[in-house]
């Protein structure tokens, strides 16, 4: 059976999406578990690929039966296998998680949530396991499609700003095909390897270089890359908990590895870094993008949308990695994917928990949460540390290879960028811990006033539980650094990247 | 495939693209886009493509416009640009 | 914001048309696009799958894979459709009007009371205005012969333009067109919401499960020769029957769609009144 | 100038989609009604399609459907000569096929949206939209 | 060298981090106390237990996790992370009974939170007293900096949140902002960052660099409180009296001590230092911060606030050992920082005790208190004597030796500072314990009979002032330990 697991990461969640709209006319109670269930059988065939790959190398896998330039197939190497990892153990865990809140939030239309939930995770494990960059695009669809369902679920403004990100989103991914047409008519292919393989004899030709732009751009769009950000931070504000989490952690780290994807596989880094020499400005951008991403959260009073505009500045990290055209900058941009998935995951479900219980994240709600709920603020630290990059979480390490990327190119700016990110991050996340931690001050204050405390309101077990996980996971993950860096990333690496 | 033909469409194609966003009665708007799909329609099988023909006519000028005109008498038919 | 679409829309055209110089000349026959992949298709299609529509064979086989997540994503829209407008009313208090099918009269119901089962009388909407009766008639007799188009259009993909997309979408616009000749509450008796709700994600799950039940077979997904010890032909023979059978799922899920879409969007989500 | 006419006609096709997908792109983002930019976002999507469309168009070929007659079956069809030169591209119908498809969902998705929106706000005309948010 | 491999450099550190959830679930205050007390004497007896094989001249190894080679988790217990381990260790079990009675004596709350930090605190100091490399120390240097906010912030009212806004801007700042990309640069220049005898720098980048690198490691460990980033430290002094004692007298400033000690040893090399002359800026900053910090002291009123500027002088002594960059300025500096904190924490230990049984905080409120008080005082006048370095306590050794250092170095300019500050240091000691003792107390002071403090808080005031003289007569293993770690580094006997 290790032999189907690549189809079967992808099938078994489409099949159970398909079965949970059904039974959700018949049994609404059945859908939760089916999903679940789905979902670790996703995870455990991702895991088992993963180390089938590192175990084998490249898997190709033909859908079909075809052999690849006529029909579809997979490459799984060491950069999809991973990524394919954290996409769905994140929507695992949070699923798990965020039970209670889809109860809670959406009373009457869970089944049809948990259908798009697992449609939204195998669009986005389809995205990272093809080999096509046709395919790509009509998963990038399914992922969007669910993804505005889902997202227009949240509060009064939810659909007023899904509405806007549809715009955005669907310009996006029409560069994007925009870009894979003008591929396809220089090279007469859509299979990303064949395409390869047929461009180095074009790299002169406009057409690659108007392809390349165009389907960057398009990928930035829809990553939410600093100047076309704007849609972001209200779409993901207004959304549903439960939704806010699987798209926050997972939608822009997906479009970062169909960036890196690009680079790596496509366009090659022969193409893109020696032959375009645009490196630097986009550099640049990233820089701009961290500023402005910390800038504007700074401005923020309110819990959640701070943390969307947190993502606009780690967007800017990985680019700027990705783009420093290094093996260094480039460990760091794919250990970041990682990283900042469990990390966003981690501030969301914290996020979650604390709408759950209070109905509100703006900072004014959140005097005294440390005695009202001890265990999610623990989560939060943890998650803010680790956004911070402060060892042994798992963001320092990151953060030390990205910085380290950045010396060894020359580009001062772009580790003044992250440094002052980080202390941005510091201020961010301990003015909202200061907040929570003293109680509404009374006007006498003085020692000894745990009389007039609040009772403890914790969010229930089944959402602390894989928040712990996840928590634990930031630690682990940054404890296992080396791991896998020296067993996963150094092979996703082509050797041309010195 | 007459050239003459090709460039009249693909004109009659453009206008009614322009119409359909220029006019202010949202309506109308959907049915010029519906014209403009079946344009298109007829583009495409005149270039040798007739399964999207095809489909252009039934989702396209068909459906899409349909949908269109539902949404339009749901909200409101009137605007300004 | 006029003026910043505007620079944008122009700054993407000049970096597309200046790319366009690249392009080869348009129908050119030793383009890439003509030369690299598509001989392969033209030539090989009967060869491999025995179906005379190059289109098809590489829709529903070489690329199957694509169209599957094309019905998914056809499928997504809408259940993303249901899960944004729809709307579970309880019946709003006040009269409900009925109308006597075989005269014709309209009755008001006072609230609270009810008129004993019988199929004589039908609801209808509050703003209801009877429908014309030459286009009530003339759908009438054209929707048997839109649907039965529909099923050819999806039975012969195979030979001629068409497939499972366009009959499911014309077997879809025939319930559509009932809907919009009569009320929306006669399409819905034809096609009960849960029916179509159903239906839709079964139309998927004909496709993906047929893929699955290749791997069961000990092939790759969606390989369909797997099927062959199945329906009892030769491999290549099966590719073709597989081909149908996806087309057929697709025909269902697209036609359980566009009548599930247009039924919310034209009710705005209550499903009870239309246009 | 001959060169330039020659270009243009050779390539005119191209330049009527950038013409489209310009005007389109430019309507999701000028346009201030909610549904004046869905139009304009399945203008943009068609102009892609008409892109690739054009693409798979091949002189003095004909369309990708197998002439009869060859024989029904696979194995008589083993024998068969067919010249690519003699059909159009098939591959970028078979994509655009999808790409409809994925086109009419968007829609559908984006104008329930927008009904969703006038059900909350009264109207479709975003800047209304926007003071309305603001004054609360 | 002669290395082993052993897993008690990580038991030391774990020991403390694993009890907090011991201290969180536990019923009553009397169990939860039991636990930190076992803790901390395990802790105690783990580092005692390594202290034979160190003396001996071996080390002890142990790496946890390999992250990119040269930068892994990895723990090595040399002499002078011996040093800095016992000390901090045998102080938190005396500290565990001060803190005991100060926060029952007050009814402060949210005591479990407060005992959970400390531990997590401790394991910190530890963890940077044992680092093998500038990774590690950075870990723990930073988990100290964000354990101790909450201890720093433990009354939660005004005062406290500005304080400990100020704490966190200087500390995590700082380390962020300087030590962090310092460190990136040094790894990129050497592909290191394992401490070395000779530092791993030398030969790898040009003078302004070092110099530059210098700067930034200096003050990136703000915690060293070196001016001009110092003023968190008074700021820091709204914390509970048990919290500025162990933290801000021990663990806090002496980790940042500890850590620029060991950047300058084990990053740069005093060889490096010395080709590259850059000796004598460290010099300069240090003098610098003794004297103002002496005459600040002077100024101030509030008891806690004048020991903070003391400190803030008090460490710069350590620093200044070692930019003197001779055998002997280096064995002061850094047998300064054991004298230094035993002297230091008495006297928090008598400020805290005075404050539990009379409720002053203010030097001009305790005329004529030692009195009523005598042990407190008693004490208090054996730390102010320590401190200021005269006989016959143990700080007499430390200030020996960095005389002995300058004038091996030849400084004269530091003999005159080091001489001028021990007499401000009188200066702003000496009158309090004369007032406390020799003058009458106004009547309106003190209106009811004042006593000592409740027993746990003055034994251990009265254990650490013993052990400060006793120190002068047996300054052994800590003596020991220095002038291996010098003649380690230097390569000189002395």
């Amino acid at each position: 059976m290790s032999q189907q697991y690549p189809a079967l990461l992808i099938i078994v969640p489409l099949l159970s999406a398909l079965l949970i709209s059904i039974t959700g006319w018949i049994n609404k109670r059945l859908c939760f578990p089916i999903a679940v269930a789905a979902l670790a059988v996703s995870a455990y065939s991702c895991i088992g690929l993963l180390l089938r790959v590192v175990d084998e190398g490249v898997i190709v896998y033909r859908l079909g039966g075809w052999d690849p330039p006529m029909g579809i197939a997979y490459y799984v190497d060491h950069l999809n296998a991973l990524v394919l990892v954290v996409v769905s153990v994140v929507a695992l865990i949070n699923l798990i998680g965020s039970k209670k809140s889809i109860e809670l939030e959406m009373p009457g239309k869970t089944a049809p949530f948990y259908a798009l939930y697992v449609l939204q995770v195998t669009g986005l494990l389809g995205v990272v396991v093809t080999g096509d960059a046709f395919n790509l695009y009509v998963l990038l669809e399914i992922t969007a499609l669910s993804g505005y369902a889902m997202l227009a679920m949240g509060d009064d403004r939810a659909p007023l700003s899904t509405l806007n990100y549809l715009y955005i989103g669907t310009i996006g991914a029409c560069f994007y095909l925009l870009g894979v047409g003008y591929l396809y008519i220089v090279t007469g292919s859509l299979n990303m390897v064949d395409i390869a393989n047929i461009l180095p004899p074009l790299y002169e030709s406009k057409a690659v270089l108007a392809a390349f732009i165009i389907c960057l751009v398009g990928v930035w769009l829809k990553m939410a890359f600093f100047p076309l950000h704007a849609w972001l931070p209200n779409a993901y504000t207004h959304a549903p908990s439960a939704a806010s989490s699987l798209i926050a952690p997972l939608v822009t780290k997906v479009m970062i590895y169909v960036m890196i994807r690009l680079i790596l596989t496509v366009f090659t880094p022969e193409f893109t870094f020696n032959i375009l020499a645009i490196s630097e400005p986009i550099v640049w951008l990233a820089v701009v993008a961290i500023f402005m991403g910390a800038i504007l959260a700074l401005a923020e009073r309110n819990l959640k949308k701070m943390l969307t505009y947190i993502i606009v500045a780690e967007v800017g990290y990985m680019v700027g990695g990705a783009w420093l055209g290094n093996r260094l900058g480039m460990t760091g941009a794919i250990l970041h994917i990682v990283n900042d998935a469990l990390m966003t995951l981690c501030a969301f479900m914290v996020v979650s928990n604390v709408a759950y219980k209070l109905k509100g994240y703006a900072f004014d709600d959140l005097k005294g949460l440390f005695r009202k709920m001890p265990f999610t603020m623990g989560a939060f630290v943890v998650a803010a540390l680790s956004m911070i990059g402060v060892p042994p979480t798992c963001g320092f390490f990151s953060k030390w290879y990205l910085i380290s990327g950045a010396i060894q190119s020359g580009q001062y700016a772009f580790m003044v960028a992250l440094l002052f990110s980080s202390l941005v991050n510091v201020v961010l996340f301990f003015r909202v811990i200061e907040i929570c931690f003293y109680e509404p001050f009374s006007d006498h204050h003085g020692h000894g006033h745990d009389h007039h405390a609040e009772p403890m309101a914790e969010a229930p077990v089944s959402m602390l539980v894989p928040l712990y996980v996840v928590a634990g996971g930031l630690i682990l993950v940054g404890i296992y650094t080396s791991d896998i860096v020296n067993y996963v990333i150094e092979f996703a690496i082509p050797k041309s990247i010195l | 495939m007459v050239w003459q033909l090709d460039l009249a469409i693909l004109t009659l194609v453009v206008i009614t693209a322009v119409g359909s966003l220029m006019v202010k009665d949202l309506l109308g708007a959907a049915i010029l886009f519906g014209a403009y799909s079946f344009m298109m329609c007829a583009l495409w099988s005149i270039m040798g493509a007739v399964d999207v023909a095809f489909t252009e006519a039934s989702v396209g000028a068909g459906v899409s416009t349909v949908l269109f005109v539902a949404a339009v008498l749901r909200t409101s038919r009137r605007t300004r640009d | 914001m006029k003026i910043i679409g505007l620079i944008i829309a122009i700054l993407t055209g000049v970096l597309l048309l200046s790319a366009t110089a690249d392009f080869p000349i348009f129908g050119d026959p030793d383009s890439p696009a003509s030369t690299h992949l598509s001989p392969y298709y033209i030539e090989k299609t009967m060869e491999d799958t025995s179906v005379p529509n190059i289109v098809t064979a590489v829709l529903a086989d070489y690329r199957g894979y694509d169209t599957m997540y094309e019905t998914a994503v056809i499928f997504t829209a809408g259940l993303a459709c249901f899960i944004i407008l729809r709307i579970f009313v309880r019946e709003e208090p006040g009269d409900r009007l009925y109308r006597h099918v075989l005269t014709g009269v309209t009755v008001r119901v006072k609230e609270g009371a009810k008129l004993p089962p019988s199929d004589d009388f039908e609801r209808i909407d509050t703003m209801w205005t009877p429908p014309d009766l030459i286009i009530k008639t003339v759908c009438r007799l054209l929707i048997p012969f839109i649907q039965l188009f529909g099923l050819y259009v999806i039975a012969h993909g195979h030979h001629s333009p068409g497939g499972g997309f366009q009959g499911g979408v014309i077997l879809g616009a025939s319930i559509i067109l009932l809907a919009i000749s009569t009320d929306l509450r006669t399409a819905v008796q034809r096609m009960r919401e849960k029916v179509d709700a159903i239906l839709c994600p079964v139309g998927v799950i004909i496709y993906a499960g047929t893929g699955a039940l290749c791997i069961l077979f000990g092939f790759n997904f969606l390989d369909y020769s797997a099927l062959a010890p199945l329906l009892h032909v030769d491999p290549i023979t099966a590719r073709s029957h597989g081909i149908l059978i996806v087309e057929i799922g697709v025909g269902i899920a697209v036609m359980c769609t566009m009548i599930w879409i247009y039924n919310i969007l034209s009710s705005g989500g209550k499903y009870d009144e239309g246009l | 100038m001959g060169d330039l006419l020659q270009i243009i006609v050779a390539k005119y096709n191209y330049w009527i989609y950038i013409t489209l997908m310009m005007i389109g792109l430019y309507a999701m983002i000028g346009k201030n009604n909610l549904v004046k930019k869905i139009v304009g976002m399945s203008i943009f999507q068609t102009a892609i399609i008409l892109f690739y469309v054009s693409i798979g168009v091949k002189k003095g070929a004909t369309i990708p459907i197998l002439e009869h007659g060859h024989g029904e079956h696979g194995h008589s069809a083993a024998a068969l000569i067919v010249h690519a030169v003699d059909y159009v591209n098939p591959l970028p119908h078979v994509l655009m096929l999808t790409a409809i498809v994925v086109g009419v969902a968007t829609l559908g998705v984006a104008l329930a949206l927008a009904i969703k929106v006038h059900n909350r706000f009264n109207t479709l005309e975003e800047d209304e939209i926007l003071a309305q948010i603001r004054e609360k | 060298m002669e290395t082993i491999t052993s897993i008690k450099p990580l038991l030391a550190v774990l020991v403390s981090l694993l009890v907090t959830p011991l201290l969180v679930s536990s019923r009553t205050p009397n169990v939860r106390e039991a636990w930190t007390f076992v803790a901390a004497i395990a802790k105690f007896l783990i580092v005692l237990s390594m202290l034979p094989t160190i003396l001996k001249g071996t080390e002890i190894v142990y790496t946890v996790a390999e992250f990119l080679p040269g930068a892994a988790i990895k723990f090595r217990v040399d002499s002078f992370g011996m040093l800095f381990a016992l000390v901090s260790s045998s102080l938190w079990i005396i500290t565990t009974v001060y803190s005991i009675g100060y926060m029952r004596g007050l009814k402060e709350h949210s005591q479990t939170r407060y005992f959970c930090f400390f531990a997590i605190a401790l394991s910190a100091t530890i963890g940077v007293a044992f680092s093998a490399n500038l990774l590690t120390l950075y870990l723990f240097y930073e988990i100290l900096s964000l354990a101790t906010y909450p201890l720093v912030c433990h009354h939660q009212d005004h005062e406290a949140r500005s304080s400990g806004r100020k704490y966190l801007l200087y500390i995590v700042g700082t380390s962020i902002g300087l030590a962090l990309p310092a460190m990136l640069i040094s790894y990129n220049l050497a592909g290191t960052l394992e401490f070395g005898n000779q530092g791993f720098l030398a030969g790898t980048a040009s003078k302004p660099l070092i110099g530059l690198l210098l700067f930034m490691f200096i003050f990136g460990f703000a915690k060293a409180a070196i001016m001009p980033f110092h003023s968190w430290l008074p700021a820091a002094m709204v914390a509970p009296t048990p919290v500025s004692a162990l933290l801000h007298a021990v663990a806090v400033v002496k980790v940042g001590v500890f850590s620029v000690v060991r950047v300058l040893t084990g990053v740069f090399g005093t060889d490096l230092l010395l080709s590259f002359d850059l000796g004598s800026i460290i010099l300069v900053v240090c003098s610098f911060t003794i004297l103002v910090g002496s005459l600040i002291a002077l100024s101030q009123d509030g008891l806690k606030r004048m020991l903070a500027f003391s400190t803030i002088a008090q460490l710069s002594y350590i620093v200044l050992g070692i930019g003197l960059l001779s055998p002997k300025g280096l064995t002061g500096g850094m047998l300064h920082i054991a004298m230094h904190a035993f002297g230091k924490i008495t006297l928090f230990f008598c400020a805290g005790a005075i404050f539990v049984a009379t409720g002053k905080k203010n030097i001009s409120e305790m005329i004529g208190i030692g009195r009523r008080m005598p042990i407190t005082m008693g004490a208090f006048f054996i730390g102010a004597l320590s401190i200021t370095g005269l006989p016959p306590c143990g700080g007499f050794w430390s200030k020996w030796y960095l005389l002995l250092g300058s004038l091996e170095a030849n400084q004269m300019a530091i003999v005159v500072v080091l001489l001028l500050s021990s007499f401000l240091n009188a200066c702003y000691f000496m009158p309090i314990v004369y007032k406390a003792f020799f003058c009458k107390p106004e009547d309106s002071l003190f209106e009811n009979k004042v006593r000592e403090a409740p027993v746990c808080c003055v034994v251990p005031l009265v254990i650490t002032a013993v052990i400060s003289i006793v120190f002068l007569f047996y300054p052994e293993p800590f003596l020991e330990l220095a002038t291996m770690t010098v003649s380690r580094i230097m390569g000189v006997q002395i």
